[in-house]
């Protein structure tokens, strides 16, 4: 396969040309989706090689839409439903968790649910407290769903194929500072597969299991450690339902130490999960007490040092590091990862 | 006018449900069937006219309250026996009981518990149907305590917007488990509930057979001819208790006045009067289809009865496609 | 009629609102404001007639284009700026930013990010307030997009059934972000949506501040008699992008008949044109009210950039009552 | 205080009651709550002694009657908003989690939130997949809410007291089958505290962290463990947000041993929060790895024999314990716990 270097945002963008082109069954609905800023880019040239019948503007009625996507999907269609913000999928619950979630299981296995939900992290510039959440966990939490959250592009793509392919519900969680990042890519289509996580750096010290944004802020801040001694393992779960226990697993086995950062609050969160995995299955492997970080316990402010403090940071990860192998931290501070984001959306 | 064979058949499809909710409530005490009911008696004329107007390849969707459309569309009655009996040879192989209905081969693809939850999934089925051509016409079954919920509004409005190929077919019985409609509404009048919106909506006696069928074929085919969705209300009374087998008329939150008005005119009787006066049924005629009914019904409860209960390694078959022990 | 006082009230209010704005906007290439903005510039009337028609205990509820009520009440302009600053001393303390403009002080109680949510909050205010005795009236203020949320209607239905002191208020600018009405609605007489709920509406020239004081005004006295909630559809349109300090005029989902015609009919010119001949307001007055007008800008201004930042040990106050480093 | 035994339902109902005769801004509302049926008895006699003002009937909207109570608590009354089932939750959302939770904060401590939202968990009997759910871990992931479930009749009452009590959101899960069950109950008005849990039995070979009705299973399993030779202590939060971590802590201390047991689905709930917090702070203190029991990773199938394998149940909680002790089962199988639930509500 050629591949070549593109942004997580085109290749978002070329996952969904491919697929509407290879299956007349795929659609794209949303609100504001045919609309010129063609969801940050991510919907680029679909309304003019597709038509208005393929991807459509949607009302602002995200029950109801959730709905009609789960009832074209049942009856053989492929919608990809897309929001903007993950904040808004709280008006889908209902429908998500009561109906797409159960609806091959409750009729005996009548029918499947070849639904896809793409819903965006937002993050910065007085996003605040309403257009800035990670909801996750609470589709983890429910079984009938799949959750991933893509990291590279080359995720971006693989994984929003296979979701359009896969024939049940598929969350797919993207983050907004992630669309302008740039990786490898395959130029044909290709599908990534559920349930398999990814080593992003190798390292022998100690494990940091990070999503999404996080990862770059790991990475980050390995590269700081690796700097003064210490090897962090960075895991990518990248899909979280299902989620690759294996992986996981050996790379504990290999550092005896644990640190699960999440895009999301800790409690009940996916990094609840990792741990409590961890604790029970590789419990033999630990040398001391797996650590979690996340959003601290409020919703999230607009000022930008109580940002600072509420997310996790490439700065906190190293310092957590630190303190557990029972290290100073060095005078030299982890610089802060800095993100060109600016602008409402 | 109903051509006399479609009322000859709409009756006996109200009879089957009839006499298979009596069935089940006769049934319900000895624990057999361990499900919350939600009879359908007294409201069969609804199942029977919308099932039979709409045509077989069009797609049904309805609520808990779910034996009559199973019935009336020509589900087979073993598999709805034996759900309520929780057997993997019901119709959900167990998982689903009475509150979950489902029969896609005759067209009812499901019945949801979640009071609204099925009118925007009929909703996107309708958007589905259009995207094809449009040929498939959708019916989104549900009650009058449906409209309380925003989705419905939500669903209606996207259905006019994009001229779906949808009836929203309300079965108003005036309760919503024991809210009247009034508690709820200060306007009772939903069939006008989406006109500000565009889906044109009427009224109609939800106790005459012969009239909810024409009014469904009347709009089912305007929808199939690209006419858009219509939200029709068919005013009828919930005579049993919400859930159970049993009936509550003493029950503080009756209407005395409507109780008494729809006991005195079953739903049934008036289609049997009209087989009888229009079709020139003979009481022998009825004696067979109350036998043969019967005899179905014996068939059905036998199967559930014969029926094994799904094994616990089964548990897990299901929740995704292709996952199955 | 509208007195010649309340006249030029209304004017000086939106007069304020205008030059804030765009001090806000020219302040905005600086990056001292991190916060997605939503202009109220060019709807002003709306947010003057309706906050000055309401009393001052009277209680409103806003969204994130909120500056315009904000200011309108009467909320002081430091806290404004400061939050837009994120600063401790901006009205949600640099919590909030500019989405969530409050200032209970003046009956702006809080506004929302999210679409239509804080219609259902409105009526539960209304419900307490008629809980009280009825005598405060609330006005839910929304855009065009709210209508397409269920919670709209449950709303309306709730307050009509319970007869609520309540006036929602739709600012119909004809866009949700870049979606005109008609892309999300079949029909758009917006006021309508609450007929059959048994809200009446009434459709109003939102560019006209005097047409929105006294309508507003009148359904305000009717509430608090008792005569329960009414809709309030202000036509008007919206001139800047959706949020940000720019215009896109030239942007394809822009209809450019009514951006031609918005563009000649300003509605701080029609109640500049309104005060100069019905209240006889001179030139030399109107001077002077920009003169002011600028000077509590450049204080407010002042006040924001002399702030401080919140300290990062307040990140968990006020995440519970009583909870505070 | 006097006390005596009274039902978990008749202590919900003197909650209400003594609730409402203290304070006038007090007021329940929720679909059916004013019918003869009177909320399974919780509401017994409150329409005929406070009248229609003070407790009534809505729409089924569940969505615009969560922000209704919202908009009343921020205003200064103390609704009780009450949920038959708490599937209906996922109605609700969007209020609850964006507004409800956050509205305090976001506008910088402006105004508190005095709900209280009461939802009762459906169990058996055919209640299936859309009528038995345990949301719990999502309103504990959310910061801003606070989260209890009573067991005892006591907790009941005088959580339910608290939370009418508490200026902030509180989300009171109770379960169905528990309304039956009798208990000693103060005759006046009590409140206890919330992040207080409660060791229901004591122990020294492990810990069994339970909720709710799976309190009374691990109760009985421990009857059983014991005359095994096993003592467990089983340790209840009832209030999992705020989370009394110091009791869980101080138990693990002395078991070395957690097993976690939920109502809801292990994958981020409740029961991976316990897990995790222990493998952070009480990894010291573990001899081996922590396990976690729930529901089975599947909607609720309504046949018996495969609810029976769908819930956690005594039998599985010793059978688990035998194991983690590495000790044979012991042929006399645990009793399964009967519960006489019979009927729909
Ligand atoms: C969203 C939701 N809220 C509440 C319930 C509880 N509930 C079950 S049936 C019902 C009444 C529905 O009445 P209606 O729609 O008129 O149907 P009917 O039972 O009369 O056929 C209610 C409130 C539910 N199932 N779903
Ligand atoms: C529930 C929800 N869905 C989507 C959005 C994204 N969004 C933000 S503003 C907006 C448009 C709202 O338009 P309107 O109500 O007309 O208000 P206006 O901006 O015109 O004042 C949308 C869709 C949101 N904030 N909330
Ligand atoms: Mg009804
Ligand atoms: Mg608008």
């Amino acid at each position: 396969m050629t591949s070549r270097k593109i942004t997580y945002c085109a290749a978002i963008n070329e996952a969904l040309t491919q697929a509407m082109e290879r299956d007349p069954k795929v659609f794209v609905m949303g609100i504001g989706a045919d609309d010129h800023k063609e969801l940050f880019g991510s919907a680029k040239g679909l309304l003019q090689r597709f038509g208005p019948e393929r991807i459509f503007d949607t009302p602002i009625s995200e029950s109801a839409m959730t709905g009609v996507a789960i009832g074209a999907a049942l009856e053989g269609m492929k919608p990809v439903h897309v929001h903007i913000r993950a904040d808004f999928l709280y008006l889908a619950m209902d429908q998500l968790f009561n109906m797409a979630a159960k609806w091959r299981y409750m009729f005996g296995g009548s029918r499947s649910v070849p639904l896809v939900v793409r819903a965006v992290i937002g993050r910065s510039w007085g996003q605040g407290a309403q257009h800035s959440q990670s909801p996750q966990s609470m589709f983890m939490h429910v079984p009938g769903l799949k959750v991933v959250m893509p990291t590279t592009p080359r995720d971006a793509k693989g994984l929003l194929l296979a979701a359009i392919a896969d024939p049940d519900p598929v969350v797919v969680i993207e983050h907004r500072l992630l669309y302008d990042i740039v990786g490898e890519v395959p130029e044909e289509p290709f599908e990534l597969p559920f349930g398999k996580a990814y080593v992003r750096r190798e390292g022998k010290d100690v494990t940091i299991v990070a999503n999404s944004y996080m990862v770059a802020e790991s990475m980050k801040a390995a590269e700081f450690l690796s700097g003064h001694g210490v090897e962090a393992e960075v895991v990518d779960p990248v899909s979280l339902s299902p989620l690759d226990e294996r992986t996981i697993l050996e790379s504990v086995r290999k550092t005896g130490r644990l640190l699960v950062v999440d895009t999301s609050w800790t409690a009940c969160g996916a990094s609840a999960e990792i741990a409590a995995l961890v604790a029970d299955k590789g419990f033999d492997s630990l040398k001391q007490g797996i650590v979690r970080l996340g959003q601290q316990p409020s919703p999230c402010p607009v000022a930008k040092p109580l940002e600072d403090a509420f997310y996790p940071s490439a700065r906190k990860i190293a310092r957590t590091v630190f303190e557990m192998l029972d290290r100073r931290v060095p005078e030299a501070e982890v610089p802060a990862l800095t993100h060109k984001f600016r602008g409402p959306f | 006018m109903t051509s006399l064979k479609t009322l000859t058949d709409l009756y006996r499809a109200m009879l089957r449900i009839r006499r298979a909710e009596e069935r089940v409530a006769q049934i319900y005490p000895t624990d057999k069937i361990q499900s919350p009911i939600h009879l359908s008696i007294a409201q069969e004329a609804i199942a029977a006219g919308v099932s039979l107007a709409l045509g077989p390849d069009d797609h049904l969707y309805g609520t808990y309250r779910g034996h009559g459309l199973y019935i009336a569309r020509g589900g087979a009655l073993g598999p709805l026996f034996a759900e309520l009996y929780a057997k993997d040879n019901g119709c959900c192989r167990g998982k689903g009981g009475s509150m979950h209905m489902v029969s896609t081969d005759v067209g009812l693809m499901g019945c949801s518990a979640i009071v609204a939850s099925n009118i925007p999934i009929a909703t996107g089925a309708a958007l589905a149907s259009k995207m094809e051509g449009g040929k498939r016409v959708i019916a989104a079954d549900f009650g009058d305590g449906a409209v309380d919920e925003g989705v419905f509004f939500e669903s209606l409005n996207f259905a006019a917007l994009k001229k779906l190929p949808i009836l929203f077919v309300c079965e108003n019985n005036n309760y919503a488990v024991n809210s009247p409609l009034s508690t709820r509404h200060l306007t009772t009048e939903l069939f006008r509930f989406g006109e500000a919106l565009g889906v044109p909506g009427e009224r109609f006696d939800g106790d005459d057979v012969s009239v909810v069928y024409e009014s469904v074929r009347k709009a089912a085919a305007s929808a199939r001819a690209g006419g858009g969705p219509r939200l029709l209300e068919y005013v009828t009374y919930r005579r049993h208790e919400h859930v159970g087998p049993g009936l509550d008329h003493q029950a503080p939150y009756r209407d005395r006045e409507k109780l008494a008005r729809a006991m005195k005119r079953d739903p049934l009787d008036v289609a049997r009067a009209m087989v009888v006066e229009r079709c020139g049924v003979t009481a022998a005629q009825l004696d067979e289809w109350e036998a043969e009914t019967k005899r179905d019904i014996d068939a059905a409860v036998a199967f559930a009865e014969a029926g094994a209960p799904p094994r616990p390694e089964q548990l897990l078959d299901d929740v995704y496609t292709g996952a199955s022990a």
